[in-house]
């Protein structure tokens, strides 16, 4: 074990793959001699060449597709997206292509690739450096979505990604890179995609979030810990797509009463499918009204800080909301 | 600026063996031949879909048949039913898809006809959505490049397709790391009712082979070694190390853009007649004759057996069976149903 | 009142917007000469000239960016998406400008512009001539969402959408256009964005739906009505952003029961939020559980009829699901 | 392949006075001193994010300077804080944005800073996405054609964009309908760290507009005479109907990409400062001295009265209001909050 924060995670299980397996590449903008926005390939370019790590022109729809073509013949692609703000270039590519290749050839071909795309807010982004992607993707059948909220799940579901045999979508939180820190093993040990994670047991309430908000939550059911002696169960949704209904249905039967939290727009967003689940194959086991909490529906963040803080979600206003339902 | 090749006159020059010219009209023939027999089925009801290759066989088999099946690869769109016959789909696997059978090769019946794919054959699924498949051609070619293989990858596409933003930077790529990649652009002038006056201010598609740094080169799409020549050279460039090419053959499409189009409302029927006399297999064939490859009743005994065995293709495809409507959620991911 | 399909009140009122504005201007793929490939521009060419009817290169991306400029500069652009599984490649258009300008400067531009959108399944589409694409969409702040099932819907929205001061994604499904029919007036009248509508009054249960699937819901619903003598109220969203949640929450608060139906893939489907809003706003006024009828969670359909027939959900499906529900 | 323009001797061929030299001057100036003063505005944390134009503002002022501030149509990027002066922006103007102050006249402080728009002075709001306003200059010009002005568009990008598929879709319209639009690739050979070899297989972008059917003009960045004489051209065909122009201006980035970048990860020292010899600020100072437009006095003095004038307008929009949160959700449809 070793402690370390999600950029050095992901960086390292990144680099161990690349060294025991030479069919993995990695392509992106600025990801060689400057080592990524987010130093996530640092160091790449002298260790494994200009032919491995490649710093592509400035043309998303290109590096996905390129990806594609690269594993159909025998790479394992790894591409970077440099803002998730960024991956709407590359949504027909994404959408039409690799999430269907597999389907559209009735398994005749297959799509082993990872696209990583840093994502989400709080790091002064505005309008078009903090966006939430995941609504738009976990809805693309054929494409799996993942997004880690610890390092030591960032790495083990990087693993997971480049193994699979299918595209996968790893969503990092830019504002977790350096601000969580936790011990990751030391061996390549893999964090198995489609599974939910249960961060924090409790019985009062479920608590369901991922990405940033993950933390916040858990910081607020810490407080309600504290303050009030009720214990609120976390889950880690770790996999948005295909989604681990088995871990959150089973949380909520046991605690009655669910909320869910998540920082992209409130509207058509992921955590409406959450809801809806939990309204659809549990309503009878509540005994509390389901709740929602999500980004206001404008188009991201502001500059400004004050419109920053006033978009993002944070660890007060869950704990109200937390403290409601507890107490309902 | 874009050259121009051909006219060509000697296929010794080309290294061309009678068996090599019977061969190559052959699928020009067998190409037609599907392609009125399509027709004649969507008539009957048979086959709810048709996008025909009547005028494109012989820029198709032109390119095609300078690659080397089995290794090379092949990046068709809809109109290339010439370019997969080549490739080694047989006419049943043609109208398996036709029919959007089970045993569809390209799509076990899931994609419209003529949405062409096949692991074993080396020909990359593409999808409907136009241009998706230049970075794609770019991805394999760098692939093939970086594990040290000879494999050319070639791409086909309209001259519509050059619009897209995907199109330029999948060529943009290729340039920059010269990559062994074959662009063939197939301009019939037309992107169904769209001109190409609508579509580009320039007249050659080749001359944008220069905004990538690779050479483009002008052929004339009914005159079949013209377009071998082309595509032998632009393959051994690819070989070689030397880069892509960007090859545009001038074509026509005879027939409207698919069997849903109905092309009266934008070209003229005298434009049409008139483009008929450039019919490639009209001019492969008298090449075949005035060459003495062969003669008038070769040629016609070898469509009278081809008929025949497409015919009898037709009906194996025909009494396959449908897919499973229980298999609709299989094989969307690994493992994913049998 | 005239009688007529989808396509044709679609024609007429874009014809009579066109003739009473020279500000509005057509553009996209084969809408000249050859009149649209399913016919809505019909003439068009002949009585506006091409300044006003642009048949443009293969290039969605343009079209709609094309579109944002000449709104910009004082056009009212009414863009033509040739098929809705071709709008992948404008999504970086139209999610990160034409639905950001207004917000993005602070109310200092405006955009009023319509891109038209023929959608959905049913006509031997397959993979790439059938998708549902108003998940993506409606999840987007800023653009207005709207997706008429009737003649006389789509041709008053279709009024209201080229006047509305802000971007329309305007969607048309193809199977309605020539199979419904209906009576549409002859003035012209408008339709307002963000009202659905009770289009068959119920008591029994609330059913929600929009697009093809209203009326395989409103079938269903009369043979209840002739089987059973139960009545479904049956609700067309008509615009699925924003969402009119007033008035499907009145009716789940009358009924006690409520079923969502949609066509597009069921998982993380626009049908997710309004389940997800019942879910919040009305649990403790439902006396029965929530449900939802999507597509299976594969990238659109088959073009085999076997296969297609087994992606759409039918008459049948949806009849037996409401039996169950009415019957709880 | 492109043409050259310049070096340019003579302004009055140019039709220049020297109020036009000395006001050309003070723009180059005054963008400079805001560049310095934003990245001490940075190192003293009241400026979180810069993004820098030393090294640019000769090719932007040049390009800009052609144009007629009222009527025609400015599409700057992020890097034209000199096209933003030309076009009216005062500093003060800049320092809201760069503080994100509520009456930020791009955005209220809602984008990044040097996110430019102003519907009152006829910019164009852009984004971050790099390429997505080149269509939007060829809908502005398509509009102004259709409405019968005399309107030009003005697009600024940098090298890198014209990898975006945007950028090849854009141009390819405006030249089909010969639109009164002129595009300004500020090329500086790096996209943060993507070398330009790394970008484009080609030496000149402006060699890409012959893809377009219309011409392509390379000029020297630094030479701010040699800019306004091409863009002068450009203009000027634009608005006798006969299309766009593509104008590549050579120049260099002597800061990083951002206060956020650090480049010397990617160039060296040397190549930096070798760039600064020709810095366009001394260029076109050693041409208005040569002229006798001005003499070194007269130009210190402009100098320190700017300086001064800047930071005049640094304090006023330093103690402007910052936005209220409660504005969060307003003007995201029309009618939304005041
Ligand atoms: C992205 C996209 N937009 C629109 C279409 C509809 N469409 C199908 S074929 C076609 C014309 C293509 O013309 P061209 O590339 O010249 O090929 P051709 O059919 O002439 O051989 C169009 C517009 C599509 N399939 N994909
Ligand atoms: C679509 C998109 N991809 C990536 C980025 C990240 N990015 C911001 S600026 C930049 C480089 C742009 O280079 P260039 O166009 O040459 O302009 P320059 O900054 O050199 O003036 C990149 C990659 C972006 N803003 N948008
Ligand atoms: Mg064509
Ligand atoms: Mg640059």
């Amino acid at each position: 074990m070793t402690e370390k924060n999600v950029v050095t995670a992901i960086h390292d299980a990144l680099h161990d793959e690349m060294a025991a397996d030479d069919r993995i590449v990695v392509l992106g903008q600025d990801i060689g001699v400057r080592g990524g926005v987010f130093r996530i390939t640092q160091g790449f370019i002298d260790e494994f060449g200009d032919r491995r790590v490649i710093d592509t022109p400035l043309a998303e729809s290109m590096i996905v597709g390129l990806a594609l073509g690269m594993s159909l013949h025998g790479l394992l692609p790894v591409a970077e997206i440099e803002f998730a703000d960024f991956i709407h270039p590359a949504f027909d590519q994404i959408v039409s292509e690799v999430a269907r290749m597999r389907y559209r050839t009735n398994g005749d071909f297959g799509l082993p690739m990872v696209i990583r795309v840093p994502w989400g807010g709080g790091i002064h982004g505005a309008l078009y450096h903090s966006q939430s992607i995941e609504a738009f993707y976990a809805h693309v059948p054929g494409l799996k979505v993942v997004a880690p909220s610890t390092p030591a799940d960032a790495a083990g579901l990087l693993r997971s990604a480049i193994r699979d045999p299918d595209p996968v979508l790893f969503l990092e939180h830019k504002k977790t890179y350096r601000l969580v820190k936790g011990e990751v093993p030391d061996e390549p040990f893999t964090v198995p995609i489609g599974n939910a994670d249960v961060k924090r047991e409790g019985e009062d309430l479920t608590v369901v979030a991922y990405g940033l908000m993950l933390h916040q939550c858990l910081d607020a059911a810490s407080r309600l810990e504290e303050e009030t002696g009720m214990h609120a169960e976390v889950i880690d949704v770790r996999t948005i797509s295909p989604l681990d209904k088995q871990t959150i249905l089973d949380s909520v039967r046991k605690t009655g009463k669910a909320m869910v939290v998540y920082e992209d727009n409130r509207t058509y967003g992921a955590g409406a499918e959450i809801v809806a689940t939990i309204a659809e194959e549990a309503m009878f086991d509540l005994d509390g009204p389901l709740l929602r909490i999500g980004g206001p529906d404008v188009p991201a963040m502001g500059f400004a800080a004050s419109l920053e803080h006033a978009f993002m979600p944070d660890t007060d206003r869950i704990y109200q909301r937390m403290l409601e339902l507890a107490r309902f | 600026m874009a050259t121009r090749v051909g006219p060509e006159t000697s296929h010794e020059a080309l290294g061309l063996s009678p068996d090599d010219l019977l061969a190559m009209y052959r699928f020009i023939l067998s190409a037609r031949l599907c392609d009125e027999a399509a027709f004649r089925l969507n008539r009957q009801g048979k086959a709810p879909f048709v996008v025909p290759v009547s005028g494109h066989e012989g820029c198709q088999v032109g390119t095609a048949y300078a690659l080397q099946p089995g290794s090379d690869i092949w990046l068709p769109y809809y109109r290339d039913l010439a370019v997969v016959l080549v490739a080694g789909f047989t006419p049943k696997d043609i109208f398996l898809g036709l029919f959007a059978k089970a045993d569809d090769p390209s799509s076990g019946g899931r994609q419209m006809p003529s949405h062409w794919g096949s692991r074993r054959l080396g020909i990359m699924s593409h999808s409907s959505p136009i241009a998706t498949q230049i970075p794609h051609a770019a991805g394999i070619a760098y692939a093939a490049k970086y594990r040290g293989e000879k494999t050319v990858a070639a791409c086909w596409f309209g001259e519509g397709a050059t619009s897209e933003g995907d199109w330029h930077e999948g060529l943009n790529f290729s340039g920059i790391h010269k990559l062994p990649v074959v662009y063939v652009c197939e301009n019939n002038h037309y992107a169904i009712s769209v001109t190409q006056a609508q579509q580009m201010a320039i007249e050659n598609v080749a001359d944008r082979a220069a905004a990538y740094g690779f050479p483009g080169v002008v052929v004339d799409g009914s005159d079949t070694l013209a377009c071998y020549a082309a595509m032998k050279h632009a393959v051994e460039r690819a070989r070689a190390g030397e880069g892509p090419t960007l090859i545009e053959a001038k074509t026509y499409r005879f027939f409207p853009h698919t069997s849903d189009d109905d092309d009266r409302s934008y070209r003229s029927r005298e434009e049409v007649e008139e483009a008929k006399h450039r019919d490639p297999l009209l001019v492969f064939g008298r090449y075949l004759t005035e060459h003495a490859i062969a003669d008038a009743g070769t040629l016609d005994a070898m469509e009278a057996e081809q008929r025949a065995e497409i015919d009898r293709q037709i009906d194996e495809a025909w009494s396959a069976p449908d897919p499973d409507p229980r298999t609709l959620e299989d094989r969307l991911y690994a493992g994913g149903g049998e």
